[in-house]
């Protein structure tokens, strides 16, 4: 029998539970000629912002003992730009693609929110709130509780879209965190974004990356985003989309055992452009061999 | 595209550099001069990332067994300077490896009429063995070969093979005119001749320089550029190089990986 | 010309910045048939807490893409056999040797503090605050600046010997710790301890832990470790004693650069036993080979 | 002690069991049976662990170069079961190998007169070879080889050239008896004869059954012990099992590296 592999997050349904991470996966055409986009379950955009944004000087990557640095600086084509020459080729394609969006300020925020919630191509939005409150001394919003409830249920007002808080793992308490976005409204969690890390050139006595630090990504990081997400799994009642480090359909299953009803593979995408559709194959390959079902009755299974 | 390839031959052709001969699957012949290949070292996630290569040359081998028939092969022509580069010069022949390519914007071949001078410094001669195959069908094609000392001048007989004529310049005088490569680009057109166009792969310093000659002269320049690359399909826009326009507050990226490695002189920003 | 190696911590003379980490080279003993203890800068005990400690269940360690969890449950001796059946050794080698101590309440940490004050062998003092306080619902006390400042500064009271205060790498803020710990009187900081991460066994559906979380060591930490300890050499005064994911000479360099006036080897040992020893050799080969006359020259040389 | 030794040969000797000889150091000839080796599979960071391994065997070996003299060797004997041993089953002779041994607390050979009855489960087999080419020199020594098939069941052969007398039992009934190690030991023990001495290598749950049997006849036994390790030398602690004494409120843990692998079957608490 073939395995149920579909899973539903924050009413949206997906194929499977494989989705893409932002910023790894350009705008989705990039990797049609590597992914059949109707084998993974939903993809989402590069960060999106009200004005383009042209990112950081170079160098903006740096790769460390099984992980990497990027600093790219949210480079994108801006939500205008996005809905002119983006969106159309979202049409194309029958699976869910989810906007993933971010600001300077909560207005900022609010009005990306709004542009997006009446296209209809976009399935859900995912807020990145791991940016700076520059109206707050430059606080990261995904920091502190109060400032993430703020801008997520400011967010919450300004569309019915199914809205995906993104949270930062650079924080004390992820689950104080967690629970923030769940009272302001989030319909579904996705965590981990990057932690925030450093590279040094010693010969030439400076920091490899041109912004000095930046966000840490690759199968380096999975031992803390399966805490995380464990952690939170425990805590709140929401679907949880788990991220970080994800290279193969093993490391997907750890995270749905961990609580996560659908995974995102970002940095892997780099490495093998067709790793999304390889990891959902991969997962529906070990539910046959195990005589799993549905995916769903994996999810939070893990025995503690 | 993405495809497994087996190592053919891999060994060192002057202290520091490699060449690497691998299979190629039939739609390599598309290949263009100019584009490059992303290698996975190994299988493992140390080193993490592919490594950026650019084509040497392609061609078509006879394997060994008998009633085989011609294979499509790749060269890569590296210098080994960090992990994975180590790692790569000690693989063997028969050994597996996982490639991504042909990637990226290659040189434009221009028109036959038009002398063509291409420009090497070092491991940047890589891209032009293949683009000088491609440019001696038509034109007349002159190589300008720099680098630090004669270890850095590489394969410079198999260009002469393609009937180049080669100019050398090192910086110790240890091989052909002691200096930069660029006074010998210069020198050679201020001897005049017909219209010309030039093709250059090498060290930032090295292409700038280039591309101001050109400009001074207003003759047409491509240029072949590098950038730390993690995923060489324009997805993740680490490798981008600052264009024409690029100011720190209107900035103006051009991703390397999509739109280049190869482009105009003119495209590009050279001093910010 | 032979380059000056040496460095002063929190008034400790080491003749070299590397010194190995707490819970990686046992009492010093152990580590004697593969290292020089004279030709490092100086090592750290086991963790030791007042009473013996037996520590956790296993399965205690699993290796991770990069590095390993660790869950060993602080297991040591206890501060009395330590005095009687390791202090003794200590004496025989001609290298300082620095104690790490924890408690489960400030009071116990006081004791601690005390009872190691008075042992002549004992060249300072590493207190490991990334334990939870007992007494406050279990909260680590390295994660909050108050409980952190409270069981230094009342460390600080209990000892004159040389006290440094070693911080925990999971909060939202390191500069607010190391502050804290600052105000509390600590001579030095030493950063980072492990992060928490976990590991899933699909196939049995359990953690490989039987703690389930363990502490998150090795390479893969590095740009965390690296990117707070120049946080922290930027806001605080303190000499810093870098720790984290270190290898290599280079990677020590790295810490040196960007603000650590000395260094911590700790994974490294377990891979190569000799490693701190070639880590001190290849600083000096690295000095001598660029022409740096002195280490001290390279702390905080940063160029940013 | 840490050394750098040169693989001699690596060979499967049964569908994903490798046997490998590598070189050793001269001070290795002092190595005990039961004894182990941690073996560094590359010099990159994944895998990032030493691999523990039994020691198989050491003995000598003359190069084949003219005037060569005799050199120390050192063989494992190992099942590929994940990342780090399908690369050791990868590497080919002359590749080099980081290895830190001999480690840990061998077996007791006891006295020529007693019986010893070795008991291996599947590569459990592993430091029982290298066991029983001591034993045979002073006892009479039988080998109770057990297995989930025939597969499983390693080097019988060397052990019969040995002078051993093998008892082979597999749970499918492939080869020898079916059923388990245990039930052939068992049946042996109550055919009686002059005393005996246990030494078993194996799955926890066999050397469990073992444990329970040698009490039960007050036979002395010694059981080596596996555990996850890091560092091999006491200082990760890492690897413990649990000793007789051990309660989950009263907790007794035994360093399995330094105080074993090797453990009298009294020493520890079979159930907890
Ligand atoms: C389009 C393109 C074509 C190239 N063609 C060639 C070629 O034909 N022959 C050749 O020898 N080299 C070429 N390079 C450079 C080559 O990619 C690097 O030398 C190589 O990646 C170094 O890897 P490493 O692990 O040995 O060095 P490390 O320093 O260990 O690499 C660490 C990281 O930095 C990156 N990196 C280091 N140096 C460079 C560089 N110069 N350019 C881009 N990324 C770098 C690596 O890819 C890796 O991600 C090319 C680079 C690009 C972008
Ligand atoms: C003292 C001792 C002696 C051993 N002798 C032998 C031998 O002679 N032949 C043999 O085939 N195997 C032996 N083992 C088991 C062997 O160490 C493991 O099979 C091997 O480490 C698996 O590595 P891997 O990367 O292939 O598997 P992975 O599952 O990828 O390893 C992941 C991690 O788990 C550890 N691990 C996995 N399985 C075991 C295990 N059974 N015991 C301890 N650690 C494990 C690994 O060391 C590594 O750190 C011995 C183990 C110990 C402790
Ligand atoms: C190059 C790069 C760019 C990224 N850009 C974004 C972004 O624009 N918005 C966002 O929310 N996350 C972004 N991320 C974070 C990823 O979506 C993901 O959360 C993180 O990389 C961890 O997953 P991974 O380890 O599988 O890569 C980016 C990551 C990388 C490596
Ligand atoms: C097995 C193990 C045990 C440890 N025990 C202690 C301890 O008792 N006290 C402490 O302060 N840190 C302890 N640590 C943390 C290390 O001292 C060090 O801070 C951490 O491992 C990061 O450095 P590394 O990446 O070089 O290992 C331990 C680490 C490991 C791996
Ligand atoms: S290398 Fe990723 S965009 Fe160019
Ligand atoms: S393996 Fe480290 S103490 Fe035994």
């Amino acid at each position: 029998m073939k395995p149920d592999m579909s899973v539903k997050i924050a009413g949206i349904e997906l194929r499977n539970p494989v989705m893409t991470a932002s910023g790894t996966f350009g705008y989705g055409q990039e990797f049609a000629p590597y992914v059949d986009l109707e084998k993974i379950g939903a993809f989402v955009t590069k960060g999106l912002s009200l004005k383009p944004k042209a990112g950081n000087p170079t160098p903006r990557i740096v790769e460390t003992p099984g992980g990497m640095l990027n600093a790219i600086g949210l480079q994108n084509v801006g939500v205008e730009a996005f809905i002119k020459k983006k969106v159309p080729f979202l049409r194309t394609v029958n699976t869910p693609a989810i906007a993933n969006f971010f600001g300077n300020t909560i207005d900022e925020y609010v009005e990306m929110a709004r542009r997006l919630d009446v296209i209809p191509e976009i399935a859900g939005l995912e807020i990145n709130i791991s940016c700076p409150n520059v109206k707050q001394g430059g606080i990261v919003f995904g920091t502190d509780p109060q400032c993430a409830f703020e801008v997520v249920s400011a967010c919450r007002n300004a569309t019915i879209k199914p809205l995906i808080a993104k949270l930062s793992p650079n924080v004390t308490d992820i689950v104080a965190m967690a629970k923030a976005c769940a009272d302001a409204g989030a319909d579904a969690l996705s965590l981990i974004n990057t932690l925030t890390g450093m590279a040094i050139d010693i010969n030439r006595r400076k920091p490899v990356l041109a912004n000095i630090t930046g966000g840490f990504s690759g199968p380096a990081i999975k031992p803390v985003a399966l805490r995380m997400v464990w952690q939170v799994a425990k805590a709140v009642k929401l679907p949880i989309i788990g991220i970080g480090g994800i290279m193969t359909a093993t490391d997907a299953l750890e995270f749905v055992l961990a609580g996560a009803s659908a995974i995102q593979v970002g940095t892997a995408s780099f490495i093998n452009p067709s790793a999304a559709q390889d990891i959902a194959q991969g997962m529906e390959s070990w539910l046959k061999d195990n005589g799993v079902e549905s995916i769903k009755s994996l999810i939070g299974a893990l025995e503690t | 595209m993405p495809f497994t390839s087996m190592i053919l031959s891999n060994a060192e052709v002057s202290p520091g550099y490699w060449r690497m001969r691998m299979t190629a699957p039939p739609e390599f012949a598309a290949a263009q001069p100019g584009q490059f290949v992303m290698v996975r070292i190994n299988s493992a996630i140390d080193p993490l990332l592919r490594r950026p290569f650019g084509i040497f040359d392609v061609g078509t081998y006879t394997p060994a067994h008998s009633g085989a028939q011609p294979q499509p092969y790749l060269e890569i022509l590296y210098r080994v300077v960090g992990k994975g580069t180590v790692m790569l010069s000690a693989l063997h022949e028969t050994d597996l490896l996982d490639i991504l390519g042909p990637l990226g914007k290659g040189f434009e071949l221009g028109t036959a009429a038009e002398e063509k001078l291409i420009v090497g410094g070092g491991v940047g001669l890589a891209p032009l063995y293949f683009l000088a195959k491609e440019l001696v069908k038509g034109s007349k094609v002159r190589l300008f070969a720099g680098g630090r000392t004669r270890d850095d001048i590489l394969c410079i007989t198999e260009f002469e093979r393609l009937g180049v004529e080669c100019y050398v310049a090192t910086e110790d005088g240890s091989l052909g005119e002691r200096g930069l490569v660029t006074e010998a680009l210069v020198s050679r057109l201020s001897a005049g001749g017909g219209q010309a166009t030039i093709l250059a792969c090498g060290p930032h310093g090295m292409l700038s320089a280039v591309a101001g000659i050109a400009s001074a002269g207003s003759i047409a320049c491509q240029v072949s550029l590098e950038g730390y690359m993690a995923c060489g399909v324009g997805a993740c826009l680490g490798c981008v190089a600052p264009g024409q326009h690029h100011t720190p507050e209107t900035p103006d990226f051009r991703c390397v990986c999509t739109e280049g490695p190869v482009f105009d002189g003119t495209e590009l920003k050279w001093r910010d």
